[in-house]
């Protein structure tokens, strides 16, 4: 399936979006108006570029947390986000009781996502095995960092994957960093892809900037694992550009020239040159577009500001689901 | 109404439950063809196949955690962990995954679940085949934990656990499997609401807490001493978590002393609990301390015979702590 | 003597014992260049190299695992879990191998090790960057549980902690890393024993029972019903595990009533062991029920600033405990 | 290194020691007189083969409960193993704490076992890692099975071994069987080997009913370990001839077809052979010998029989290093 031009450009608008709601972020907090954010920018391409090869509201997105594009992508509103940042209580994804980025979007099959990396890539097993006790043909869609990768509970989930041939395409977003060690530190193989081979199922790299290549990858693996021929690690390799988090002083551990060298590797700019290259951009379009995105962004904070703070007491539940009343 | 042991009673709700629903399903070591170490799966596999009871990968972190995905999707998940020993592995996706995620959501996810395990000591397996767990999990805020101490209790609450929309932790006195038998009702459906706690004997003198096969032999140790004329009061907690409050400090009230019954360490132990509880909300009606028997502070039961008997609670351990504390 | 905070304090404790001996290594995430996310490593990669400052793969069953094997072989590792939440991957290798192989092996093999972890709320890092953990381990004999509240106790309770021969939890109240300050003496080689809680304010009228932050908490709360003409014992724990019931007995014989206080959530919590222990061997002291002060029973600390509050156990919430139970 | 004749007699005969041990161990559960036995019983000759490969009283063990024949070769005595068995007091690996097969021997380097699997694997790589921060060059043995690879437990210590480069031999037992889980129901790869490419280090397999392939093929993983060329991967195939434990009943789960096919590469026939093809040993030997295990099992047998139990108090000490007193 090649895509159209309008879904190509469509891909781009949610990468745009998700970057400047990103840049906002960190805008916020050097204002000190938020307490943490957690960044995706540089992984944008790679984020749209799966999510577009899923079908939204069958298929199935088991997150991690630098996956703001991705749920921008899957439906998630830049003033959802903000509500999240702010810890305002109209946030969907925990009413405020999670730090931001810890995405949930139940109507859109986007599942809860916790802090203790690769405890997702288990659930999303799960998910498969119960689509495939059903017998049905949706596929589910989960990412994870190089660095989790060294997590027991990862190879645990992709090898019950490849042993019942699940409908689970583990997609590695890597970054090359885990907060300050490099991927040396945490693998003896080139390539989480890599990995795969040691669990007997098809590993996959593509290059993480390039928001159509990683389409092209994601969709094949979509496919085959929609007809039934199982599971497929894909790596997705691409570079964080901001530091870990609004915790981090990436300074420590390493050089300016490094990070500078890989902005050139950006996938905003990659992507816009390759629509302009296409004739499916202009510049002006273009900052039209970024306009748009600001503009967009604009508004979000501005309802995030306006939004309530949920009470102290609301806390006190639901613990359990009996306790659940959204009526 | 048909006598029949503790194993069977949980092989009859797990086959009840996967006929009544088709989204239940059994996942663990060696459920499958091999009916599970203890048997407690014989039979479900030849009626509802391999693909409603998986024998999984050698592996309790995969058990749980494909569970939970399978339970967020919406099936039943029955995860059958070998010995409750074993369970760490999957501590990490019980704790921060299982228990939290209706919390986290806000009520958006669910994950209906059963985690069940034999436990406890007094079968000859050592270290590492002999603990009890239940501790660890009566702590953690969106769980819920079971422990049956009878046949008929059994089938209801495992019953009721398939059903729960919560993560529930059921943990089976494994020596009682066959060594504690019970009427159950042959035709008759049936659940026990977990929750609450049950006075099993009543008494004037003191008060018995305990759970799975404590409860077995503080029943023992109660018709024991009232052949001594010491009338106990015995409660069976069923469920540890939440805790049942009401009904222990209800007892308390009537008898004025307490004595709390486990297998596992005492210190850290859910006897604690138990003895805050009533330490706090019960104080006005206590005319003595606060009893604990507990296994000692050792890491767990030795396997030599001898060492076993040591550390293990047992009907005349019991009966003498309650001498003990009526004598107060 | 000069004054250092909690963070300075335990990379002084790390940095001597590194030089004072070789076989003590560092291995944990970030723990190199970065010098850990709270900075507790800072400096010890440049002056060790990376031999003795291990970043580890993001795995912490890997760095528990692989410190155990370290120890067996006659090293002295401090593994260091980036946050407490975090530790729960690592929970079978510490109870099932650390804890017992004393035990398991009749004293044949020791696991000398320090377990280093940052707990506890306040610091609005919502469900996954603020629990506390204390509870899941000061129940496992051949673990050693400590706690420290200030820069002092810090030092050498971590200190003892690298020296000792078995595996010792070390949870250290992130929220105080720079908020609690305190006098370290400056060139002067001091240890603190781990076992011993200490009574850290003389008081009259009640106990107040606490650790870590809680501990500083109280000792302000206790200035603060001072003025009000209530005289307040406050009693730091600092190893909560083996239990230093003595000491705890002592001071409730002296004041008649105890209060314990701790963040994690009532129910199965560390409180409960404290309590207890009152009801049953300090019966006869007490005047009035035994209270605890604790986090809610909900999964963890929200992270939204109310949400926070509401959950977060502080130096007002403790002063109306004690007024309370002052008035009893 | 090619293995002397009289070495390669002393093998033989420690899987024979073994082997006979083993039966009768069988044999006292079935009078009764034991509560527990899990057997090596077609797991001799990888055992034994790797056992002679490294150096003892310099080199580390880290084994599994199956490793009898194992630890025969490190030194245990039949009549220590007979004192787990009854569980009497003069046990030295745990002072009759432990279940049967818990191995521990100080004083031959070789690591406590304790029950949950593949926990001992992150042990020996720490192990390994202390060698190499002495610039040691010894090297350490660790053994699981088949079944046991499936626990994350056992990636990590792989996977903190290769990143390292550690001089640690990961030897798969793959006898298999997981109780009665067959192979196929945990790993999508034909062999526990074939994991290693996954993780960066070579995997390598081997015959494991044949005793001196096994020593061969461990051999060269342990030279280049002590080398400083890292770990190794080596799985040694062969079959359980034994139900999982005295507690399991294989028939639920394989046909005696099965079993009996199996029992013609038990691997002390196939030694025998190998040894009386090569002229080493004659049928009279061989009767010799056996004779010899047989006595020294009855002798091991009337040991543990005098052989008080613990004191019940005993089990009271030591929880702590500081409770340990041994002298
Ligand atoms: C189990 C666990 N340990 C530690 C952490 C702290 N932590 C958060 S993110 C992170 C690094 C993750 O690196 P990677 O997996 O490569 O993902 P990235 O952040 O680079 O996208 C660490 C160590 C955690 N969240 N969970
Ligand atoms: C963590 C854990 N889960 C379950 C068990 C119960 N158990 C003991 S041995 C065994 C099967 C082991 O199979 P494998 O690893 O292939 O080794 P084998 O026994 O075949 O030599 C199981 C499930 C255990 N000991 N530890
Ligand atoms: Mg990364
Ligand atoms: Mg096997």
């Amino acid at each position: 399936m090649t895509l159209s031009n309008a879904l190509k450009k469509e891909m781009f608008w949610v990468m745009l979006l998700a970057r400047r709601l990103d840049e906002r972020a960190w805008v916020l907090h050097r204002q000190g108006k938020i307490a943490f954010h957690i960044s995706g920018i540089g992984q944008e391409a790679a984020q749209v570029g799966a999510v577009y090869a899923i079908k939204k509201g069958k298929d199935w997105l088991v997150p991690y947390y630098r996956d703001l594009a991705m749920l921008i992508a899957m439906g998630m509103t830049p003033s959802e986000f903000v509500m999240s940042l702010l810890g305002k209580a109209p946030d969907p994804t925990s009413g405020a009781r999670q730090m931001p980025s810890h995405f949930s979007m139940r109507h859109a099959n986007v599942v809860s996502h916790s802090a203790p990396v690769a405890t997702q890539s288990p659930h999303a097993s799960g998910i498969g095995l119960g689509i495939k006790m059903d017998g049905g043909d949706a596929v589910v869609l989960t990412t994870i960092g190089e660095g989790a990768t060294s997590q027991g509970e990862w190879y645990e989930a992709v090898n019950f994957a490849a042993v019942h041939k699940l409908p689970v395409i583990f997609l590695v977003e890597n970054n090359q960093y885990a907060i300050s060690v490099p991927q040396e530190k945490q693998m003896a193989v080139n390539s989480a892809a890599d990995k795969a081979c040691g669990l007997g199922l098809p590993g996959i790299k593509v290059d993480g900037t390039r928001v159509f290549e990683v389409y092209e990858a994601i969709l094949e693996a979509v496919e085959k694992a929609r007809n039934g021929e199982g599971a497929t690690v894909i790596e997705a390799k691409m570079y964080r550009l901001t530091p870990h988090s609004s915790d981090d002083d990436d300074r420590s551990y390493r050089t300016r020239e490094e990070v500078e060298k890989h902005k050139k590797q950006d996938p905003i700019i990659l992507a816009k040159e390759a629509l302009i290259d296409e004739g499916l951009l202009t510049e002006e379009e273009y900052e039209e577009l970024d306009q748009k995105a600001k503009d967009e962004v604009d508004e979000a904070v501005k309802a995030g500001n306006e939004a309530p703070y949920p009470k102290g007491e609301d806390a006190a539940t639901p613990v359990y689901a009996e306790e659940v009343n959204h009526g | 109404m048909a006598e029949i042991n503790l194993v069977e009673a949980i092989r009859q709700a797990m086959d009840e439950e996967m006929e009544r629903d088709e989204n239940v399903f059994v996942i663990g070591e060696d459920v499958g063809v091999r009916g599970g170490v203890f048997r407690a799966t014989v039979g479900l596999f030849d009626k509802y196949g391999e693909e409603r009871v998986i024998d999984s990968p050698l592996a309790e972190l995969t058990i749980v955690g494909v569970g939970i995905g399978a339970a967020l999707y919406g099936k039943r998940p029955i995860c059958e962990i070998q010995f409750a020993d074993f369970i760490y592995p999957a501590f990490n996706q019980i704790v921060s995954e299982a228990a939290k995620m209706v919390y986290r959501s806000d009520g958006a996810w669910f994950v209906p679940m059963v985690i069940r395990a034999p436990y406890g000591g007094g079968i000859g397996g050592g270290l590492y085949h002999s603990q009890s767990v239940e501790a660890f999990f009566a702590h953690v805020p969106g769980l819920k934990v079971v422990i049956p101490s009878n046949p008929y209790d059994a089938k209801g609450l495992l019953k009721s656990a398939v059903r729960d929309p919560n993560p529930v932790m059921f943990f089976e006195p494994k020596k009682g499997y066959r060594l504690i038998k019970g009427e159950v009702p042959e035709d008759e459906e049936y659940t026990i609401p977990i929750g609450p706690a049950k006075v099993t004997r009543e008494g004037r003198d003191l008060s018995v807490f305990a759970y799975g096969m404590m409860h077995h032999y503080a029943l023992q140790a109660a018709e024991t001493v009232a052949e001594e004329g010491i009338d106990v009061e015995v409660v069976d907690l069923r469920t540890l978590y939440p805790v049942d409050r009401e009904t222990i400090l209800e007892s308390v009230r009537k008898t004025s002393k307490a004595l709390i019954v486990h297998e596992d360490n005492l210190t850290g132990g859910y006897g604690g609990e138990i003895a805050a509880t009533i330490a706090e909300w019960g104080f006005m009606d206590l005319d003595a301390p606060v009893r604990r028997l507990a296994g000692p502070d050792v890491p767990a039961v030795p396997f030599s015979h001898p060492m076993q008997e040591w550390f293990m609670v047992n009907p005349d351990k019991i009966a003498d702590a309650i001498r003990d504390l009526a004598a107060f």
